[in-house]
C-alpha cells in the first residue's frame, strides 16, 4: 500500500517548520503515530547518499533529473559537496552491483541514502533490515516498512494530462505517438500513458494516440527506432516515457512535434519538443534531508503531486505550440491544483470496449502506482 | 505498400550502422585476425566523429575524425596482437572495455568543457545529415522513397560494401591480404608483406567501424550526445559477418535483414513476446554458421589463419 | 652447359646464425655459381634450413656476408629476395588452400595486377615450355601432393627467379616425380640458372648436382665436385667419420603368422576403394616390406591394422582373433599390442607442444587403474630412451615440437618399440631422416624382427626395401600386385608391379 | 641496385627459454608499467595518481564490509575463468561463458522460486546441481556441433551468449513474473531459504570458488582426463591415433566447462543478486576470459588474477565517488593496464633486436 502525503506545507516552509505532517487516511496501512526513530544530526555530519542509475551528466536523463534535485536540496540546506555520496551508473537490475553501492554509502557514513529507481527496492528492504540506523528512501516502488524504509513517488501522471492538453492542441493528423519503455502490465507507464490520452482526448476527440513499446527504460537505439516507426505511420508529436531525448530529436529531424519527459527536453530540440513532462525531486529531497536533520523523520511514503511542484510541465515552447495552448493548460492546472481534480476520475472507457471506476470516485493511489493495466479509449497499440 | 515502404526504410536505417561494424569486421577477419573490438572500436568512432562535428559543424571532418579515431582504436589492437602477439581474443574484448569507457569518458569531458547539460551539434551539420536528394531518382515514386531519400551514410554504406568486395575479390591487394588471412606464413614466402598488410586492414576495418559508430551518435541520437549510445550494435555485428558469409556483398543483406529484424516488432502487432522475437536473428545465425559448417564450403567460410597471429621465424 | 660457370649467383662469407645458445650455423661460406647446381649435405639439424632461410628472407644472419650476383646485399624479408631473383621452395608447402594455382601464383607479385585471363594464359605458356602439368584454375584443396609441388615451382618460374632453393623437395615425391622434378632443374640450369638442393637421399646427389657443399653441426666442411666423389665419401664428410653402409638382414627363425589379412576392402576419406581385396599374411620373425607409389593405399592399410579407420569388407585375424570393426582401446584391451609409426609423425603420432615423457603415455595412460595419471614410468622410460637412442634434446619435458625431425622419429619408434609389440607398422619411418638417423632406424627394426615381432614396413626407397625386408608386397591401386621374396627379386621386377603388373607369390 | 636497402631498425626475434624466476620477474615488471601508464592517464586528466591509487587499494581494503565487497566480486569472476580454462585447455574458444552463467542461474532459479520449500540443505543441493546442469547444457551444444560438424565454436558460443540472456528476459517478463510487482517485470527475490549461506560474512561462493581452483588444478595437472583434454586439443588424430574417443572428450570438457561457468551463475543468484536478472552474468563470462587468459590458464593464477580484477573494480568505484572520477575514467584505466600487461607477455618468448652498428648498409 502507498502512504499519501497531502496538505504538506509549501516546500519553503518546511525547512522552519519541522511540524509533522498528516498522515492520509486512504492509505493501505497505519505507519506508527510518526514519532521518528532518529536523533537530530548535526548538520556538518550530514551524509547522503544518492543512487543513480545512470550518469546524472549524461544530459536530460532520469538521472540528471534525480541530480537536479539533490543539487537543488543541496544548496536549499547548505551542504558541502563532500556531504553527498553519489554512486552512479548503477544498473537497477542488477542487486550485486546496488548492493555494493549502497554499502560503500553505509560505509562512508551517510544517514539517508536515497535509491532511485524501481528496482532498487528489495535490496533497500533487505538492508534497512540490517542497518537499522540508517535511512532508505527509496523512489518509484510500493515496498516499505515501519522505522527506516520509505518510498517516494509523485502523480507524474498530472503532468502527463496536461502534456495531452498540449499535444491534442498541436496534432494535425490527429495521430500523436507515444514511445512507452513498458508493456501495458506496467502500471506507471500505462497510467501515464493513458493519463496523457485522457489529456488529448479533453482538447481533441478525434485525436488518437499510438503507443509503441521499446522493453527497455534507457536504449538509444530503440528508442529511435520506435519513434521512426510512429511518425512513419502518421503521428505528428511524439510523447514519450523513456529516458533518452532521442525521441524528440528524431520527431525534431522529421520535423514533427513532442512531448519531452523527465527534463527540460528543449535543450536537445528546440524546433521540435512543445513542452517537457518533469520531475522536481527537489521538493522532496528537501524536505527529506530536512527532517533527517531535524530529527523528524519517519518512514511514511511520499506521493507528491503538482500542488507540491514536485511535478510539472516546462513552460510551453511558445513559438510552435497551437495557438490557445497556455488558457488550456491554465485552466487545466488550476482544476487539479485547486479543484481536486485527480485525472482518473470517475467512469472512464477503455480501447477494448470496457470500462474501469465508478461514477463520482476516483481511482485510489494503490490502483494508480499498482494496478492500472488497460489503455484509455483513444489509445492504439499495434 | 506504404506500410512496407515504411518499414524498408526503417530496416535500411536501423541496418546501416551494422553494415559499417560487419564491413570492418570481415576486412579484420581477411587479414586473419578475428576482433572481438568491434563494439570498441565504433564507441571510439562515435565519439571521435561527434566531438569533430561539435567543433567544426563540418560533416565531412566529423566524418574524417570518426574514420581515424576508430582506426587509432584499431591500431592499438593491431600493435598488440600483430607486433606484441597478444591473443586476439583478449585484446578484443579489453578493447571493447576500453573502447566503451573512452567514448563516454571523453564525451562527458566534452560536455562539461561545454558547460551545458547537453552536447548538441551545431545546425549546420545536422542540416548535412539530413535526407539527401537525389535529383529524379528521389522522384521516381515509391522507388524514390523506397531507395534514394536516405541520409548520406546509407550512401556510404553501400558505396563501402561494393568497394570493400571490389577490393577483396578484384584487385591484387585484396588478393594478397585474403592469403595472409588465410595462411601468412605462404603470403610471406611469396613477398606480401604481411605485418604491413595485416597493420593497414585493421587499420582499415577500424576505420570503417569508426564511421558505423558516428552512425549511432550522429544519426540514431540525432545529433544529441548520449551515453554508450553504440549499446551493443557492435557485437551484433561481429556476430552477422558469420550471416553474411565474409561477403562484403552480402554484408548488405545480412545488415538489412537484421535491421529490419530490430524493427519489425514496431511495424507489425506483436504476437510473440518481445524477448522471443530479439532472440530470433541469433538463432538464425547460429543456424547459418551450423549450415556453412556441414556443406563445408571452403570459400565462404573464416578464414583459417582467424585468431592465430603469425611469427616468421615460428614453425 | 656451355655457358661460363665463373659468375657467382650466391656467395656467403662467414654467415652466423644463433638461437639463443644453439649455434645454427657457424661461420659459415658458401658459393653457387650461375648454371649449375649445388645439392646441400648435412646431418638433420647441421644448419642447411637455417642456412638457405637466411638467402631468402626468413631469418637474418647474426654476422656475415651474403652477395646476389657480386654484390652485397642485405635481404630483410622474402619480398627483398624475390627481388633479387632469389625463389625458395619449402619443404612444407607454402600454398594458399582455398586458391586456385592461378591466385597462387599472382599472389605477391610486384606491379600492376594481371588479368586473370591473360595470366592464365601466361602459365598455361609456362607450363608447356616445362613440360610441367597443372590447371591453372584447380584449387590447391584438390589437389595431390606433386600438383602442388608443381605450383610452387611455377610460383618460381613465373617470377623469373633465377636463383632457386628447395629445401627436401622430393621427399614427398615418388620416384616418378622425382625424375620429372630433376628434368625441370637440368632445363633450368641449361638455362642459366643457380640452384640449391638439399636433400638426404645420396643417389639423388649423384645424380643431379655438379657440386656438393657439406655442412656439420653448423659449419661448412668441404665442397666437392660431384663427378669427382662418391656416396661412401659424402657420408664420411657429413658424420665426420668413416661408415658402413650396409644394412644388416639377419636370419628369421621361429616364423609363424602372427597376423592374417583376408580380402581386405578400405574406403579412403573422400569415399573411393583405396584397398581392394586384399590378403596378407604378416609373419613373427620378420619384415614385411610394402612397395609402391605413394597413395596405392599404403595410408589406408596401416590405419585399417592400427583400428584407426572402418573396414569396408573383409577381416584381420591377430592369432585367430578378428580385429576388424575394434576402435585401437578395445584391440590393446584384448591383449594385443599393436605398435604403429604413422607416417604423420607430429600430426598423428606424437602431440606437439608435449613433452617426451607426456607422449611416452599416450599410448599407456589408460592402462592403470584409477582416475589419476602416474608419470613416474614414463619419465623413467623417457630418460632411458635418450640414453639407448641418443635423443638430442634439452630435457625430457621439452616440447617435442623443438625438436628435428630425426629425434622426432626416434621418440615416436622408441616409445612403440618399448610397449613391446606383437606387431609393429611403420609408414615410412626414415622420410627426412639423414643417413646416420636412418640406419639408426633399421638396426632398432632388425632389433625388433629378432625379438620376433612381426614388422610392416612400408618404404619408399627401393633399394633400402629390397635390403632390409624379407618379402616385399607391392601395392598398386589398392591391390596386391605381388609379393614377392626381397632376396630374389630385383628393383625392375618391383617397378614393374608397382605399375600394375600381376605377379604370383614367391 | 637492392644495396641501399638496409636492416630495419627494429625486428623481433626469438630469444632462448626463459627461467621461471625471470618470467615471475617480467610479469611483475608488466604490471609496474602498466600502473604506471595508468598513472600518466591520471595525471593526464588532472589527478594525482598516487592519490587516486591510494583511494583504489584503501577501497577495496579499508574495512571488513570492503574487503568483503572485494570477495565478492572475485567470486564471479573466478568460478567462471576456471570454467573457460578447461576448455581453452582443449583450444576450443568457449567465449559463451556469459551464456553459461546465465543458463545456470536460471536452472538454479527455478528450484529457488518453485522449491522453496525444500529443507534448506536439499534445495541448495538441487539449486548447485541444477545450476551445474544448465551451464553443462549449454556448453554442450557448440561442442554437438563442434565434433559433428566442426562448427566454429567462437561464433557459435558468442550467439548462445544472446539467447540465455534474451531467455531470462522471456522468463521475467512472462512465466517467471514476480505476481506481487505491480506489473514490473522482475523475477521475485529469493526467500531465506534459497539464499546461499554466507561464510566469514560472504556467501559460500568464495569457497566454492577455492574448491574449484584444487579441483581444476588436479583434474588438469594429474588425471587421465586432464591429460586427454591435453591431447585433444592438439589434435584430432593424434586423440584417435592413441585410442581416445574425440567426441565424448570434447563433449564431456564443455559439459564440465560450461557447468563450472554454471555453478557460478547459481552462486551469483542465491548468493549475491539474490534473485534472476538480465545482469547475472553482467559481463563477467568475458573478464573471466581476460582472467584466464592473463593467468596462462593457470588455477593458482586465476586465483590471484581474479583478486587482483576484483580489487581494481572495486576500488575504482570508490574513486568515482572520492575524487569525482567518472566510472568511465575507470574503465579507461583498466583498457591501459590491460593492454600494458598484454603487450609485456610479448617479452616472454621474444626480444627486439636493433639494427647493428657495423650494420651494412
Ligand atoms: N627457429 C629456430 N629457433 C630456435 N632454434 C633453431 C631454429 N631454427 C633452427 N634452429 C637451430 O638451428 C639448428 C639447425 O637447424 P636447421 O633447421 O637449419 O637444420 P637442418 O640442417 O635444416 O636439418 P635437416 O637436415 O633436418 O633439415 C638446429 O639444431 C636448431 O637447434
Ligand atoms: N621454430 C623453431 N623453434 C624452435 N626450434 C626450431 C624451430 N625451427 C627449427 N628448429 C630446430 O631446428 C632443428 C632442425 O629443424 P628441422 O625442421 O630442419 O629438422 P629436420 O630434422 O630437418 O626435420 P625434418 O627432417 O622432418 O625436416 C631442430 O632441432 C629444431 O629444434
Ligand atoms: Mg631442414
Ligand atoms: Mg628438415
Amino acid at each position: 500500500g502507498c502512504g499519501q502525503q497531502q496538505g504538506v506545507e509549501d516546500q519553503n516552509a518546511s525547512k522552519t517548520d519541522s511540524a509533522q505532517t498528516e498522515e492520509s487516511a486512504d492509505a493501505g496501512e497505519d505507519k506508527e503515530d510518526g514519532k521518528s526513530n532518529f536523533a537530530p544530526v548535526a548538520k556538518e555530519d550530514l551524509k547522503v547518499g544518492v543512487i543513480h542509475i545512470g550518469d546524472p551528466a549524461d544530459g536530460s536523463g532520469y538521472s540528471y533529473a534525480h541530480d537536479q534535485g539533490i543539487v537543488e536540496m543541496q544548496k536549499e540546506l547548505g551542504l558541502e559537496d563532500s556531504q553527498i555520496i553519489r554512486k552512479n551508473n548503477i544498473p537497477d537490475a542488477d542487486p550485486t552491483m546496488t548492493e555494493q553501492a549502497m554499502r560503500e554509502c553505509i560505509e562512508e557514513g551517510c544517514q539517508i541514502i536515497f535509491a532511485t529507481s524501481f528496482n532498487y527496492m528489495d535490496t533497500c528492504e533487505a538492508l534497512a533490515e540490517e542497518y537499522p540506523d540508517v535511512i532508505f528512501s527509496h523512489g518509484t516502488g510500493y515496498k516499505s516498512n515501519d522505522t527506516n524504509f520509505n518510498n517516494y513517488f509523485g502523480r507524474i501522471y498530472q503532468a502527463r494530462y496536461l502534456s495531452g492538453i498540449v499535444a491534442g492542441m498541436k496534432t494535425e493528423t490527429n495521430k500523436i505517438g507515444y514511445v512507452a519503455a513498458m508493456g501495458s502490465e506496467n502500471s506507471e507507464v500505462t497510467g501515464g500513458a493513458d493519463a496523457f490520452a485522457i489529456g488529448v482526448a479533453e482538447v481533441n476527440p478525434d485525436a488518437q494516440v499510438y503507443v509503441k513499446v521499446t522493453n527497455s527504460w534507457l536504449s538509444p537505439t530503440e528508442e529511435t527506432n520506435a519513434a521512426k516507426a510512429l511518425i512513419a505511420e502518421g503521428c505528428d508529436v511524439i510523447g514519450q516515457h523513456c529516458d533518452t531525448p532521442n525521441p524528440q530529436t528524431e520527431a525534431e529531424s522529421a520535423g514533427v512535434w513532442g512531448v519531452g519527459y523527465n527534463s527540460d527536453m528543449m535543450n536537445d530540440a528546440p524546433k521540435a519538443t512543445l513542452t517537457s513532462v518533469v520531475w522536481n525531486w527537489g521538493v522532496y529531497y528537501t524536505q527529506a534531508v530536512q527532517k533527517v536533520i531535524d530529527g523528524t523523520w519517519t518512514s511514511e511514503n511520499y506521493f507528491g503531486g503538482m500542488d507540491d511542484g514536485l511535478v510539472d510541465i516546462t513552460p510551453l515552447n511558445e513559438d510552435i505550440v497551437a495557438p490557445g495552448t497556455q488558457e488550456k493548460v491554465e485552466e487545466a492546472r488550476k482544476k487539479i491544483v485547486e479543484d481536486g481534480f485527480n485525472v482518473f476520475d470517475g467512469v472512464l472507457e477503455t480501447n477494448d470496449g470496457k470500462t474501469v471506476g465508478e461514477e463520482g470516485k476516483t481511482l485510489d493511489d494503490a490502483t494508480i502506482t499498482g494496478g492500472i493495466n488497460w489503455y484509455y479509449k483513444n489509445i492504439v497499440v499495434k | 505498400m506504404d506500410f512496407f515502404v515504411n518499414f524498408f526504410v526503417a530496416a535500411v536505417l536501423a541496418g546501416t550502422p551494422l553494415l559499417f561494424g560487419i564491413l570492418g569486421e570481415i576486412i579484420n577477419e581477411k587479414a586473419g585476425h578475428l576482433n572481438l573490438g568491434v563494439e570498441g572500436m565504433m564507441s571510439i568512432g562515435a565519439v571521435g566523429g561527434f566531438v569533430v562535428g561539435y567543433w567544426t559543424d563540418n560533416l565531412v571532418f566529423a566524418l574524417i575524425a570518426a574514420f581515424v579515431t576508430g582506426m587509432l582504436g584499431a591500431l592499438i589492437y593491431a600493435v598488440l596482437t600483430v607486433t606484441f602477439m597478444a591473443d586476439q581474443n583478449v585484446t578484443g574484448l579489453t578493447l571493447t572495455i576500453f573502447g566503451i569507457g573512452f567514448s563516454n569518458f571523453v564525451g562527458d569531458f566534452v560536455r562539461e568543457k561545454s558547460g551545458s547539460t547537453s552536447l548538441k551539434l551545431p545546425e549546420g551539420i545536422l542540416d548535412s545529415l539530413g535526407k539527401v536528394e537525389i535529383p529524379f531518382l528521389t522522384d521516381i515514386p515509391v522507388l524514390g522513397k523506397l531507395l534514394f531519400n536516405y541520409n548520406i551514410f546509407v550512401y556510404l554504406g553501400v558505396a563501402a560494401a561494393i568497394l570493400c568486395a571490389i577490393y577483396l575479390h578484384r584487385t591484387k591487394a585484396g588478393l594478397n591480404v585474403r592469403a595472409v588471412g588465410e595462411n601468412p606464413a605462404a603470403a610471406d614466402a611469396a613477398g606480401i608483406p604481411v605485418t604491413k598488410l595485416k597493420y593497414l586492414n585493421l587499420m582499415l576495418g577500424g576505420g570503417l567501424c569508426g564511421i558505423g559508430g558516428a552512425y549511432c551518435s550522429m544519426i540514431i541520437c540525432n545529433g544529441v550526445w548520449v551515453t554508450s549510445c553504440v549499446n551493443g550494435l557492435g557485437w551484433i555485428a561481429v556476430a552477422l559477418v558469420i550471416f553474411a558469409t565474409w561477403n562484403p556483398n552480402r554484408a548488405i543483406l545480412a545488415a538489412l535483414v537484421f535491421g529490419g529484424f530490430s524493427v519489425l516488432k514496431y511495424y507489425v502487432p506483436q504476437v510473440i513476446p518481445s524477448s522471443i522475437f530479439d532472440m530470433i536473428p541469433f538463432l538464425m545465425t547460429i543456424v547459418v554458421l551450423v549450415v556453412t559448417s556441414i556443406r563445408f564450403s571452403k570459400e565462404n567460410a573464416q578464414p583459417k589463419s582467424c585468431g592465430v597471429n603469425y611469427f616468421r621465424e615460428e614453425r | 652447359m656451355a655457358l661460363e660457370k665463373k659468375e657467382n649467383a650466391i656467395e656467403l662469407q662467414g654467415i652466423t646464425k644463433t638461437f639463443g645458445s644453439v649455434v645454427a650455423n657457424d661461420h659459415i661460406n658458401l658459393e653457387v655459381r650461375r648454371g649449375e647446381i649445388l645439392a646441400l649435405l648435412g646431418e638433420n639439424g647441421s644448419g642447411k634450413t637455417t642456412l638457405m632461410n637466411m638467402i631468402s628472407g626468413i631469418y637474418h644472419p647474426d654476422e656475415g656476408v651474403i652477395k646476389v650476383n657480386g654484390k652485397e646485399v642485405t635481404i630483410n624479408s622474402p619480398m627483398d629476395a624475390g627481388k633479387l631473383g632469389i625463389g625458395m621452395i619449402h619443404q612444407h608447402f607454402k600454398l594458399v588452400d582455398v586458391f586456385s594455382a592461378m591466385d597462387n601464383v599472382a599472389m605477391g607479385m610486384e606491379g600492376k595486377r594481371v588479368k586473370p585471363k591473360e595470366l592464365k594464359e601466361r602459365l598455361l605458356k609456362l607450363t608447356e615450355k616445362y613440360g610441367l602439368e597443372v590447371e591453372p584454375e584447380k584449387k590447391i584443396y584438390n589437389m595431390s601432393v606433386s600438383e602442388k609441388q608443381t605450383v610452387e615451382i611455377l610460383k618460381v618460374l613465373y617470377r623469373n627467379a633465377d636463383i632457386l632453393i628447395l629445401d627436401e623437395p622430393t621427399a614427398v615425391l615418388t620416384p616418378q616425380e622425382t625424375k620429372k622434378l630433376f628434368a625441370i632443374l637440368r632445363k633450368m640450369r641449361e638455362q642459366g640458372s643457380a640452384i640449391i638442393i638439399i636433400t638426404h637421399k645420396l643417389n639423388e646427389v649423384m645424380e643431379i648436382s655438379d657440386r656438393v657443399t657439406i655442412l656439420r653441426k653448423g659449419q661448412s666442411i668441404d665442397t666437392v665436385n660431384t663427378c669427382e666423389t662418391n656416396e661412401k665419401q659424402l657420408t664420411e664428410l657429413m658424420v665426420g667419420r668413416p661408415v658402413t653402409l650396409e644394412i644388416q638382414r639377419p636370419k628369421c627363425e621361429n616364423v609363424f603368422t602372427r597376423l592374417k589379412i583376408v580380402d581386405l576392402s578400405v574406403k579412403s576419406a573422400d569415399g573411393t576403394m583405396a584397398v581392394k581385396d586384399l590378403s596378407l599374411e604378416i609373419k613373427a620373425g620378420e619384415i614385411l616390406g610394402v612397395a609402391g607409389v605413394a597413395g596405392s593405399g599404403q595410408k589406408e592399410l596401416c590405419e585399417s591394422i592400427a583400428g584407426l579407420i572402418p573396414v569396408d569388407k573383409g577381416a584381420i585375424l591377430h592369432n585367430k582373433e578378428n580385429i576388424v570393426g575394434k576402435s585401437p582401446r578395445e584391440i590393446a584391451n584384448l591383449g594385443i599390442s599393436l605398435g604403429f609409426v604413422p607416417e604423420d609423425r607430429l600430426g598423428m603420432g606424437l602431440v606437439a607442444s608435449m613433452g617426451m615423457v607426456d607422449n611416452i603415455l599416450l599410448k599407456t595412460y589408460d592402462k592403470n587403474k584409477g582416475i589419476f595419471i602416474d608419470r613416474k614410468p614414463a619419465r623413467k622410460m623417457a630418460e632411458e630412451l635418450v640414453k639407448k637412442l641418443e635423443v638430442v634434446t634439452p630435457g625430457v619435458d621439452t616440447p617435442v615440437r623443438l625438436m628435428s625431425g630425426g629425434n622426432v622419429q626416434k621418440v615416436l619408434l622408441g616409445r612403440e618399440i618399448e610397449s613391446n609389440p606383437s606387431v609393429l607398422v611403420t609408414a615410412y619411418p626414415v622420410r627426412g631422416l639423414d643417413i646416420n638417423s636412418s640406419y639408426t632406424i633399421y638396426d632398432l627394426l632388425n632389433e625388433q624382427k629378432k625379438k620376433g615381432v612381426a614388422v610392416l614396413f612400408i618404404g619408399e626407397d627401393l633399394d633400402v626395401l629390397l635390403q632390409i625386408s624379407d618379402r616385399i608386397m607391392v601395392m598398386c591401386h589398392g591391390e596386391a600386385t605381388g609379393i614377392v621374396d626381397a632376396k630374389t627379386t630385383t628393383k625392375e621386377d618391383l617397378g614393374l608391379m608397382m605399375a600394375g603388373k600381376r605377379r604370383e607369390e614367391a | 641496385m637492392e644495396n641501399s636497402r638496409k636492416e630495419p631498425l627494429i625486428r623481433i626475434e626469438k630469444r632462448s627459454e626463459r627461467s621461471h624466476g625471470q618470467i615471475i620477474r617480467l610479469r611483475l615488471l608488466s604490471v609496474l608499467l602498466a600502473i604506471v601508464a595508468g598513472g600518466l592517464f591520471i595525471l593526464f586528466i588532472g589527478y594525482n595518481p598516487f592519490s587516486v591509487y591510494g583511494t583504489i587499494v584503501s577501497g577495496a581494503f579499508r574495512s571488513t564490509m570492503a574487503f568483503q565487497a572485494t570477495i565478492k566480486l572475485m567470486v564471479p569472476l573466478l568460478i567462471p575463468a576456471l570454467g573457460v580454462t578447461l576448455a581453452f585447455k582443449m583450444r576450443f574458444w568457449n567465449i559463451g561463458a556469459e551464456g553459461q552463467i546465465i543458463m545456470g542461474a536460471i536452472f538454479a532459479t527455478y528450484f529457488a522460486l518453485f522449491c522453496w520449500d525444500f529443507p534448506h540443505w536439499l534445495l541448495m543441493i538441487c539449486m548447485f546441481l541444477a545450476g551445474m546442469l544448465g551451464g553443462a547444457l549449454w556448453g554442450l551444444i557448440p561442442a554437438l556441433f563442434k565434433a559433428k560438424f566442426d562448427t566454429n565454436e567462437t561464433l557459435f558460443t558468442l550467439m548462445l551468449n544472446y539467447v540465455a540472456l534474451y531467455l531470462i528476459s522471456f522468463l521475467r517478463d512472462g512465466p517467471w513474473k514476480d505476481p506481487n510487482s505491480s506489473g514490473f517485470p522482475k523475477i521475485a527475490r529469493f526467500g531465506e531459504n534459497a539464499q546461499l549461506d554466507k561464510i566469514f560474512g560472504v556467501h559460500a561462493g568464495w569457497l566454492i570458488g577455492l574448491v574449484l581452483v584444487v579441483i581444476v588444478f588436479i583434474y588438469l595437472k594429474f588425471t587421465k582426463q586432464g591429460y586427454e583434454i591435453g591431447v585433444v586439443g592438439e589434435s584430432r588424430a593424434t586423440a584417435n591415433y592413441a585410442g581416445m574417443n574425440y567426441k565424448k572428450i570434447v563433449l564431456r570438457t564443455m559439459a564440465f566447462s560450461g557447468g563450472i561457468c554454471g555453478i557460478a551463475g547459481m552462486v551469483q543468484a542465491s548468493g549475491s543478486d539474490l534473485t534472476l536478472t538480465t545482469s547475472v552474468a553482467g559481463g563477467v563470462g568475458f573478464t573471466a576470459i581476460i582472467v584466464a587468459w592473463l593467468a596462462q590458464l593457470n588455477p593458482v593464477g586465476i586465483l590471484v588474477v581474479s583478486f587482483l580484477f576484483a580489487v581494481l573494480e572495486k576500488g575504482s568505484t570508490v574513486m568515482q565517488s572520492a575524487h569525482g572520477l567518472s566510472a568511465y575514467s575507470a574503465d579507461v584505466l583498466q583498457g591501459i593496464i590491460l593492454f600494458f600487461v598484454l603487450g609485456c607477455e610479448f617479452f616472454v618468448r621474444y626480444k627486439f633486436v636493433t639494427r647493428r652498428k657495423g650494420g651494412h648498409a
